[in-house]
């Protein structure tokens, strides 16, 4: 069902947990499929300094979220937000399509946490 | 990543015996021919599905002509209430319980599209539906009462018997889903009062694609698909014999060894219900004790069941689960709704059911390998807060 | 009597193929997971699954989600006609033909029961049927036409893609029963306008039990049997999986070996029909050409049919008969009839089917026995008077 | 699916053709199934000395017309009078429940050959 890639994203999570002192906390949750997401960010400069997850969900939900911590470390705050769901999905080279709902969730929790960020910083 | 294999997912399909295959051989290549046949082949293969038929009956405490072979549990359960409905007629009152399969749940939904009205019964915290429920549930116009004999995911046992005598009391056709329990503990029609009764032979080691309707004699549903003669016009299509007297292969070997299996099932089911419930936050779903011999159900809060799944099957472990995104439908099971779960609860059930082939070292190895699933997982989750140390 | 042993029933059934056999016995062995089940075992199993599908699709001209996997050929007949009628809802107009097989022509009987109205189209004295018929039989509310792609009994070929077209002019869906061509003659669904194809497997030397239903992407009937959402909620149940991987095997093997086989199958079949015709007051039913490679039907004037398949049996000749005696009804074949025999002419005739192991010394077994029964049985008959010598 | 009694008298029928001068000839017809029988009779004496039939009909129907002549040679016609198509199917060792009706020509063609024949002799 999954390919290599996802499997291990999803048996060797990456940037699991809490961050001490995140300067913010995305936060999504699909109510349908019961998923949920928390992420973490340390941000310099409008950069991506670091970021970790927590998420409640199946193997997609969490592969989709470890894939997506890798792919913004480091990246601008600009360049994060345009990272959209599908991104994530392809970079783990693929998903079912029945599981695509399930990978809706990474991206969001980060745009979630942007907005929260700028919010905060007053943009 | 590892070599080991158990298989834990009897509930959803079993191996064919070897006994049951080598039964079956002889009617693909020899006995090939059609059993409405005239002719000398025709007429050996005729024997020996009436045999099966024969079989079948026997087991279950019912006359052969009461036995009417069908494609599966699916088809058995919609010959019935569709053919009961179409047999009536005008619109009338249809009573189950909230925890049907869906060949049975779904198809009283469609039955209400076309005008019939229905009572989904509730159930205990355990998934029972009380017998009670059902005698006041009865109207003039109900026309049938459809409980499954036990539940296919938290193996919950039905008080068939007495909702069988209510039923017949007030003279409304009984029908039982008995596709869990036909073949893992004893059903005699002969006692039961029941008017019709549905089994599939995957489910206790036979062949998929075949199954059987119990129709008690002088009760008869108008047919919905029509064409030939065969199976008394309530089921027609060329006979699947090799797949009629595998059936009967398996369910003569699982009534011989049924009090032994059964035994022997329920002594790993709780061995293995009791190593599950020492993790922490786990909880069993469905009866302690009145539930199918193969059955465990448990939900490991603050994870979601196909992650479970997943994990498990990565070390070779096949389950299942009620989890939505193990299903492929984004709602996570009804039945586990009914016994009153919340979302995330519902959301993190996995199933083990045991059959032929389980035995003690499966349920070491699930209960070695489980507690490092468990940790893993609820680490990742944002909502498990480990209890300090 | 005598061990010589000549199977002649190929339209009522096929033996399995050793071939189609070995792909099967995996899928109830090793490969016994249920195709839905998300573990290995599963998906090893919806793998296959698929690739079944695929198999069938390319053999057919299709695609793959077009391909519906069934019980057999009574069903896919089923779930097209009742489906159709179901998902119109009020009533309407159904064109079929006075030659269908039993799980057509009865189903439309039971439709117009419900308040639809059915035009039996009528056949030539060779079985076809004439499509300006059709044309000239749709109405504003037709919204189905069924015409087999060739008869069971006669191996009439009909045409098919003439009147797929007008159906498609008319935008009136239009099923074909292929149940006796698929396997046995080519068959294109990306040229032939048809909305659905039913065909069974054992038809063609595949398992009995199941078959498959071609539903053209875009097209969709209301389902008639719920339950799980397996075959796109059309046909749900857990599938049959030996069965299906058994099917694809067998109409692969008879894609690849097509040509010959029709062309050794017509030139023992036009042998046959060339010998029993040297015999006194014999007729041929059907076309002459245009019919089924393995179809060989005669009526022998004077006799009743059965005790034509009884000395046939008696000799080890397995064939079959349209005669009522024969077959369980008392009314001879509604085919028989459609195409203008009398009822003793009806009753005497006998259908030879030949298929897969037939050989030039089949051919010349019956042609040797058959003139010593049909002159004792004449004998015995009130009817015939021999000619002077 | 026949009993070898049947099979018997199907695949070796006493009696068959036609008799020379019968003192009367019995017919019956099955309009339903199609099968025809006639029965030729020759009575001496009151007594069935020589019988003999003809019959369009499946294996059910030759074997009883067959079994019938046996059961009756040499029999009063009163006693053949008594003679029912259940006793032709019962002589035979049994019938399939599905065939009890072809075997239902047998009897009445004797019948009706006797009815004939005393109404020839103006009984
Ligand atoms: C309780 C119950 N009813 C019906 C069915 C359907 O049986 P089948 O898949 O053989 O159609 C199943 C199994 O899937 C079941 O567990
Ligand atoms: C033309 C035709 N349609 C339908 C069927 C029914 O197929 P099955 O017996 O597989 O249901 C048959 C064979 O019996 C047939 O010959």
């Amino acid at each position: 069902m999954y390919n290599e890639k996802v499997v291990d994203h999803f048996s060797n999570p990456r940037n699991v947990g809490e961050l001490e002192n995140p300067d913010a906390v995305g936060e999504t949750g699909s109510f349908k499929c019961g998923d949920t997401m928390t992420l973490y960010l340390k941000v310099q400069n409008d950069r991506i300094e670091d970021v970790s997850f927590q998420t409640f969900g199946c193997g997609a939900a969490i592969a989709s979220s470890s894939m997506l911590t890798e792919m913004v470390k480091g990246k601008t705050l600009d360049e994060a937000m345009k990272i959209t769901n599908q991104d994530v999905a392809d970079e783990l080279g693929g998903l079912p399509p029945l599981k695509l709902h399930c990978s809706n969730l990474a991206a969001d929790a980060l745009h979630d946490a942007i907005e929260k960020y700028r919010k905060k910083q007053g943009v | 990543m590892t070599s080991r294999k158990v298989y834990m997912d009897h509930g959803a399909t079993t191996p064919v015996r070897e006994e049951v295959l080598e039964a079956m051989l002889p009617f693909f290549r020899e006995h090939y021919g059609n059993p409405s046949s005239l002719h000398a082949q025709g007429r050996a293969v005729r024997k020996e599905l009436e045999n099966a038929r024969d079989i079948i009956a026997g087991v279950l405490g019912a006359e052969p002509k009461e036995i009417i072979f069908t494609s599966g549990g699916t088809e058995s359960n919609n010959i019935v209430l569709r053919g009961a409905a179409k047999k009536r007629g005008a619109p009338g009152h249809i009573i189950t319980t909230s925890i049907e399969h869906h060949a049975v749940f779904d198809v009283c939904r469609d039955l209400e599209k076309e005008g019939h009205q229905v009572t989904y019964l509730p159930v205990d915290k355990y998934g029972k539906v009380d017998p009670q429920s059902v005698r006041k549930a009865i109207r003039p116009d109900t026309f049938i009462i459809s409980v499954m004999a036990a539940n296919n995911e938290i193996g919950t046992l039905q008080p068939i018997e007495e909702i069988g005598a209510i039923a017949a009391e007030h003279k409304v056709l009984f029908h039982t889903d008995a596709v869990q329990v036909v073949g893992q503990l004893p059903l005699n029609l002969s006692k039961l009062k029941a008017d019709f009764l549905s089994l599939s032979a995957h489910k206790f080691n036979g062949p998929k694609g075949v199954g059987a309707l119990f129709m008690r004699k002088g009760i008869r549903v108008a047919p919905i698909y029509i064409g030939g003669g065969q199976e008394r016009k309530i089921r027609p299509g060329t006979e699947n014999v090799p797949a009629i007297i595998g059936m009967a292969k398996a369910l003569e070997l699982a009534a011989a060894e049924m009090d032994e299996k059964s035994r022997s099932l329920t002594k790993l089911r709780d061995r293995l219900i009791s190593g599950l419930l020492q993790i922490d936050e786990v909880i069993l779903n469905g009866h302690p004790d009145e539930r199918l011999p193969g059955n465990v159900n448990v939900s490991f809060k603050h994870i979601e069941g196909e992650s479970v799944l997943l994990s498990l099957d990565l070390q070779g472990v096949a389950a299942s689960s009620g989890s939505a995104c193990s299903s492929g439908s984004l709602d996570p099971s009804h039945v586990l709704s009914a016994i009153g779960l919340d979302h995330p609860t519902a959301h993190g059930s996995i199933r083990f059911s045991l059959g032929y082939g389980n035995n003690d070292d499966d349920i070491d190895y699930v209960l070695e390998i489980i507690p490092a699933i468990t940790d893993r997982l609820r680490r990742i989750s944002p909502t498990y807060k480990p209890k300090a140390v």
